[in-house]
């Protein structure tokens, strides 16, 4: 096991490097200069600048440096904001973004399960056709769509909840129902697929001669078996809620990453497009990592290894 | 005597490793040697995880070897490229019967061009016409009705799809067929059928068979020779009735002390003999012949005994 | 002997896309105190179907359109699914066919073992495991103390199935349904769990229903047999009546596609032609009718009746009408027949 | 014959009636009463039973058939101006259907919007207008025109690298397979839409940068699961059998494993398709999408979103509109799944 996390994480580093450089690269390919939005900038100003940001030498050297600085944790400096550092700008709005996101993922997984297994449990009634429908809207309806619709009528025009504006846990109730919309579709999906599977396997069956009541073989034997591999979503579902919390940051004003990231975005501010990538990047693999090495924990037949012959 | 007849297949040595190098590494076929006679049915019996499907497998060449010969009418086929003429000729000249009914037949393709699938490759038939004469003659050989062509593997019962398999098989008209267990996936009413059918077709075209079974009592009757595979290697190799009148080995032994009989009053007085699994082989053993034809694995010592 | 089950005109329906499937077409048999009773049919037959009638464990499409199962007299069909809990794993407990997918694979196996005695007794979580210990150490798992926190992934094929073997005995249940325990198995392991399964029986006294498509492991096993063809018994009696002295043409068929260790390749296997109805819409006469050497007019115009051969050996076949022509068996059958007036048994 | 003197009751059949009727030659049995059925036709007839899926391919044809004949269909010039008739509320003729009538809450009053801006009696816009005059409907008919072209194209793009590199990688296994999964690997440890949003930012906003950036990460899901379908497939006996027969690999590939797969392509296809015309909104909607003026779903309901608190019609019609395709498309995915691969207990 020591040896299989070692393993996995000597790849995350080099997956993260690959994708440094490729990001790296691919901001250099970009036409113009980053400095096109402040054009009062006379030729000598921007050469002064240009020379501030190490811009004046050979990519391949700013490349070094650049790498040199992501193994000292320093992910750029931001053009647009008197050279704050890219990671002390992640540092000021990980918060806000973590909570909501933290927030959705746990409300979504939860709904998501107990939807999913109450239409599997009830399967081809009219309860599981109500629990489909329930997440196939959450699928299917994008994040930012909801999230004008919430604010509209739960914000604006009744009152419930404010508008926008970041300052206490209600005002993170819209964003996050917004946001659990995605992850509750997709679980409740999972689980309904995989607990019908478990539901009609044989070991259910063996639960039920045992004289075990229909309650008690789900949640005995049922719920966990199909619980182990709905971890295994939970990274995709990480995605779906960061990149969908780009934008119901944006519509709720809230000052976190992701409202960083659109930012920008439309201001050509590329060391902090570029760390903000990696930063993301680098959240997504460790995510993946520990789900992995999790599930190992959790399921008994990867823990203990194969026994044998299978 | 038995060394006169022609051998078809002589395998040499033959290593079947798996994940060679990774902690997972299974020696699935581990250095054995045979020799099958043409026109005989030569069968391997053994438990599940023995080696005896590998084996066919290798022989067949849908694995590359690790290491040793497989001659084949005299030529090592054990290392030719997997996709060159020699390959080719190779192709039509051995056969194989798979396991399953239910997986051995593309459930997309019309029975026509499933049996034709043979034909096609090697070009054996010219024309829409010929093709479909030659399927007719095939299915008419299996006793499957020759309208039935057009249909899909799914419309057939699990005895038929077998036979559509034995029909795909023998359309290239190979010399040498292996069965890969080709009855123990069907009913016992059925497995009479497809392996008296398999009997017929043999006595007609002198073909060779190597009859790969778990069933001892099947592979007893329609084999005229019969390996008996544990873990990997052959542990003792005779003819039929000499292996099961004479088993020498203590996991032969076993093996036939466990096959039920539809007799109660056999069964009433069976004993079963218990096989010591935990040190089966040792380095001194090797497989070697202590009666006229019978060969088994033993030590030295063992065998100077039968002499 | 004491009846302790019996089973009466069981229909069992199944609704599928393609219609109603016919699957068991009115079964009765009965079940004696400490006996095993071995029901014998290809695949589709319908024998596993019946069992799973009896512990009403069939899939959510399945009909139980008529019959009645009574067990000491109570009819099962009747009863509450609380009252089936009562009855499932205590009174009458499974073996199912595969060991690989029977157990829970992320459940140590000790509490596998120890569930049923939780559910219908009321023991202490200790006392259960001590008992699921025993029993253990009974189905023949070495050192089980330390294995009980084991998980199923952990133990071979064999092993598994022994340990769903004690899962279905720790509560000495009176019946036990063994539905096809050891046609996964490979045939060493299989000689062993039959072995197994007779001494348990001597041990707990329990009756035993052997589900099996193997003649083979029947004659080892069973007291009595019962002959499954299309949803129905086609022949039932004693062990030495079906080995010795079999009725139906089916039966005989069955014996007679068997190579025994002394055929040899001069006689050629007898085989069945053909394959087993559809049940979607089951013949009129005789099921076995289209497949049957002896077939006759009647045989395609009316279901026989079951003609008594002798006590408690009971064939549905023409055959036995007094107006019905005398046939002649399989070289093999008369055989057996020899064997059957040996054994001191009268043949027609 | 002791024994049938213990028969209890001998059913009364006459003697005729016991005559044997074998016939060695019969044939019956081996007979196939069932009328053929293809396995497309079967999964067709499967399909059509199920309502919601028929529902759903209804509806989509309907929407695909207005997108494919749009200048017909379309009333107006999506991208015409008349900045005089801006922001006019539904009105659907002169008939007084509340919320299609033309008239606008404005300070607490209902007003004719149609009547304030001047407009003449037999002008209306079933949709309304935007904030530059432009008729909604049909910019919502061209808009979801273009959406439907991205996630066409996305999806060609889409099977056409990810097919071959799923069958590859699955068929040549080993080291091949090792390398090409760690390529995989790498690609979706990056958010999709990080890489599509960078995409965005380097080639010049458009329809083809957009298929282009969805299809650079789209085609990973689809090559995964046809990796994994191929490891299954190839070790089906009648891919081995083909094998020993001397089928050549590309034939394999055509004859066996691509119709063998096609139900997870299509099943797979199904869900590729909202989530292109997710991602082309969601671009679009942050502003790095379709430029302007032309319109795409995804900048309908930007537009929308800024007026959403005085004149809701903007953004709902889209919103709406979107979450239709969105929602059917995955319904159809499922219906298609079960048609394909149906459950025995159903």
């Amino acid at each position: 096991m020591a040896k299989y996390i070692l393993k996995r994480i000597f790849y995350l580093f080099l997956t993260l490097f690959i994708i440094a450089t490729l990001t790296f690269f691919l901001m250099k390919m970009l036409p113009g200069t980053p400095f096109s939005n402040q054009n009062r900038m006379s030729p000598d100003q921007l050469k002064i600048v240009k020379a501030q940001y190490g811009l004046d030498q050979s990519v391949f050297v700013q490349y070094v440096r650049y790498m040199g600085g992501l193994l000292q944790g320093n992910l750029g400096t931001s053009f647009q904001f008197n050279n704050e550092p890219v990671t002390a700008l992640i540092g000021q709005r990980l918060a806000p973004s973590m909570q909501i996101g933290a927030q959705a993922m746990i409300l979504g997984t939860v709904l998501g399960i107990l939807l999913g297994a109450v239409a599997a449990i009830r399967k081809n009634t009219w309860v599981d056709t109500l629990a489909t429908f329930i997440s196939i809207l959450g699928l299917s309806i994008p994040s930012f769509v909801l999230a004008v619709l919430l604010q509209f009528y739960l914000a604006y025009k009744w009152h419930i909840y404010p508008v926008a504006l970041w300052d206490n846990f209600q005002s993170s109730v819209l964003p996050t129902l917004a946001l659990a919309a995605l992850p509750l579709g997709n679980v409740a999906r999972f689980m309904r697929t995989e607990m019908v599977d478990v539901m009609s396997s044989d070991y259910i069956e063996l639960a039920k001669a045992k004289g075990n009541s229909s309650w008690k073989v789900v949640t005995k034997h049922a719920l966990r078996n199909s619980l182990i591999p709905v971890v295994t979503i939970i990274g995709p579902m990480a995605v779906s809620v960061m990149t969908g919390s780009m934008v119901v940051e944006n519509i709720f004003s809230i000052p976190g990453i992701g409202e960083q990231f659109v930012k920008s975005i439309t201001t050509n501010d590329y060391p902090t497009i570029m760390g903000l990538t990696i930063f993301y990047s680098f959240l997504l693999v460790v995510i993946i990592l520990i789900v992995d090495i999790l599930y190992g924990f959790i399921d008994p037949r990867i823990r203990l290894g194969n026994g044998g012959k299978e | 005597m038995a060394d006169e007849r022609e051998k078809i297949v002589q395998v040499r040595n033959l290593k079947q490793y798996f994940n060679i190098g990774k902690p997972n590494e299974v020696k699935a076929v581990d250095d054995i040697s045979f020799d099958i006679y043409k026109g005989e049915t030569f069968g391997l019996v053994g438990e599940s995880g023995s080696g005896k499907s590998t084996t066919g497998r290798s022989i067949i060449r849908l694995y590359d070897p690790t290491d040793g010969q497989i001659l084949f009418n005299g030529q090592d086929i054990s290392k030719i490229k997997s996709h060159g003429p020699q390959m080719k000729e190779f192709r039509r000249e051995m056969q194989m019967i798979f396991q399953d009914p239910y997986a051995s037949l593309n459930p997309r393709m019309k029975v026509k061009d499933i049996i034709a699938e043979g034909l096609d490759v090697h070009g054996l038939v010219k024309g829409e016409e010929e093709r479909e004469k030659r399927v007719r003659e095939l299915l008419d050989m299996v006793h499957l009705n020759p309208e039935h062509m057009t249909r899909y593997p799914y419309e057939f019962s699990g005895g038929q799809r077998q036979r559509i398999g034995i029909a795909r098989a023998l359309a290239v008209e190979p010399q040498f067929v292996i069965a890969d267990e080709p009855i123990s996936a069907l009913d016992v009413s059925i497995q009479a059928q497809v392996v008296n059918l398999m009997q017929d077709i043999q006595k007609e075209q002198g073909l060779t068979y190597m009859f790969i079974a778990h069933d001892l009592s099947m592979v007893k009757y329609i084999s005229d020779r019969i390996a008996v595979m544990y873990h990997g290697k052959i542990v003792e190799l005779a003819d039929s009735d000499e292996i099961y009148n004479h088993p020498l080995h203590a996991y032969t032994q076993s093996l036939l002390s466990a096959i039920p009989v539809p007799d109660p009053e056999i069964e009433k007085t069976r004993e079963r003999i218990d096989f010591d699994h935990s040190q089966p082989f040792s380095d001194d053993q090797s497989l070697q012949e202590v009666l006229p034809g019978h060969f088994l694995y033993c030590n030295a010592e063992t065998a100077a005994s039968f002499k | 002997m004491d009846k302790i089950l019996e089973v009466k005109d069981l229909h069992v329906n199944f609704a599928t896309y393609n219609g109603t499937v016919q699957a068991i077409r009115g079964v009765s048999f009965d079940l004696n105190a400490g006996e095993t009773l071995a029901i014998v049919g290809e695949s589709g037959s319908g024998k596993s179907i019946t069992v799973r009638s009896i512990l009403q464990l069939l899939a959510k499409n399945a009909d139980i359109a008529k019959g009645s199962i009574l067990y000491h007299g109570d009819d099962l069909l009747q009863k509450s699914e609380k009252g089936m809990d009562n009855i499932r794993g205590n009174k009458i407990s499974m073996i199912f066919q595969d060991p690989m997918t029977s157990l829970d694979p992320t459940m140590p196996i000790g509490k596998q073992v120890a569930e049923p005695l939780l559910i219908h007794n009321n023991v202490s979580k200790k006392d259960a495991m001590a008992r699921a210990e025993e029993v253990l150490r009974l189905v023949g798992i070495p050192n089980p103390k330390a294995r009980m926190k084991d998980y199923p992934h952990q133990f071979s094929g064999g092993q598994r199935q022994r340990i769903v073997i004690a899962i279905a005995i720790v509560d000495y249940p009176e019946i036990l349904i063994a539905d096809e325990p050891t046609t996964a198995l490979d045939v060493t392991v299989q000689a062993e769990i039959i072995d197994l399964l007779k001494e348990l029986q001597q041990k707990i006294g329990t009756s035993i229903i052997f589900i099996t498509h193997d003649l083979g492991v029947v004659a080892g096993i069973a007291d009595r047999v019962a002959v499954m063809y299309a949803g129905k018994f086609v022949e039932y009696g004693s062990v030495n009546d079906i080995f010795y002295n079999p009725q139906h043409p089916y039966t005989w068929g069955l014996l007679d596609s068997m190579p025994t260790l002394d055929t040899s390749e001069a006689n050629r296997l007898n085989s069945i032609p053909g394959t087993p109805p559809n049940l979607l819409n089951p013949p009129k006469g005789d099921a076995f009718a289209p497949r049957n050497k002896y077939a006759m007019e009647i045989d395609e115009e009316e279901q026989p009746p079951y003609f008594k051969v002798s006590k408690n050996h009971y064939a549905a076949t023409w055959l036995l009408h007094p107006n019905a022509p005398k046939v002649d068996p399989p070289a093999s059958i008369k055989k057996r027949f020899e064997k059957f007036k040996q054994l001191g048994g009268s043949v027609k | 014959m002791g024994v049938k003197n213990n028969m209890e009751q001998i059913p009364n059949v006459p003697k005729e009636k016991f005559k044997l009727i074998h016939d060695e030659n019969n044939n019956e049995q081996e007979k196939i009463g069932t009328p053929s059925l293809t396995y497309l036709q079967d999964v067709r007839r499967r399909l059509f039973s199920n309502k919601v899926a028929v529902v759903c391919l209804t509806l989509l044809s309907i929407i695909v058939l207005i997108s494919l004949f749009a200048p017909l269909v379309a009333p107006h010039n999506p991208n015409a101006q008349q900045v005089t008739l801006s922001n006019l509320p539904p009105k659907l003729g002169n008939l007084n259907i509340p919320g299609f009538n033309g008239y606008q809450n404005m300070g607490g009053k209902m007003v004719d919007a149609y009547k304030q801006a001047g407009a003449s009696k037999d002008t209306f816009y079933l949709l309304g207008t935007d904030y530059l005059g432009r008729d909604l409907l049909s910019r919502i008919i061209y808009g979801t025109r273009l959406s439907l072209i991205v996630a066409i194209l996305a999806t060609l793009v889409d099977l056409i690298i990810g097919v071959p590199y799923g069958i590859v990688s699955g068929w040549k296994g080993g080291r091949t397979d090792t390398i090409m999964q760690r390529i995989v690997e790498i690609v979706s440890s990056v958010p999709n839409l990080i890489v599509v949003i960078l995409m965005m930012i380097i080639l010049k906003p458009g329809l083809g940068s957009i298929v282009i950036a969805i299809a650079i990460t789209g085609w990973v899901t689809m090559a995964r699961l046809i990796r994994a379908q191929t490891f299954q497939l190839k070790e089906q006996e009648y891919i081995l059998a083909a094998r020993t027969l001397g089928e050549s690999s590309t034939k394999i590939a055509t004859k066996h494993l691509i119709p063998n797969l096609s139900s997870t392509i299509i099943i797979q296809t199904m869900f590729t398709i909202p989530n292109a015309i997710f991602f082309e909104a969601f671009l679009s909607f942050i502003g790095i999408g379709i430029p302007a003026p032309n319109a795409s779903l995804g900048t309908l309901l930007s537009d929308g979103q800024k007026a959403f608190r005085f004149l809701p019609y903007q953004m709902w019609a889209p919103a709406i509109i979107l979450s239709i395709i969105m929602i059917a498309t995955n319904l159809l995915g499922d219906g298609l799944r079960d048609a394909f691969d149906p459950q025995s207990d159903d």
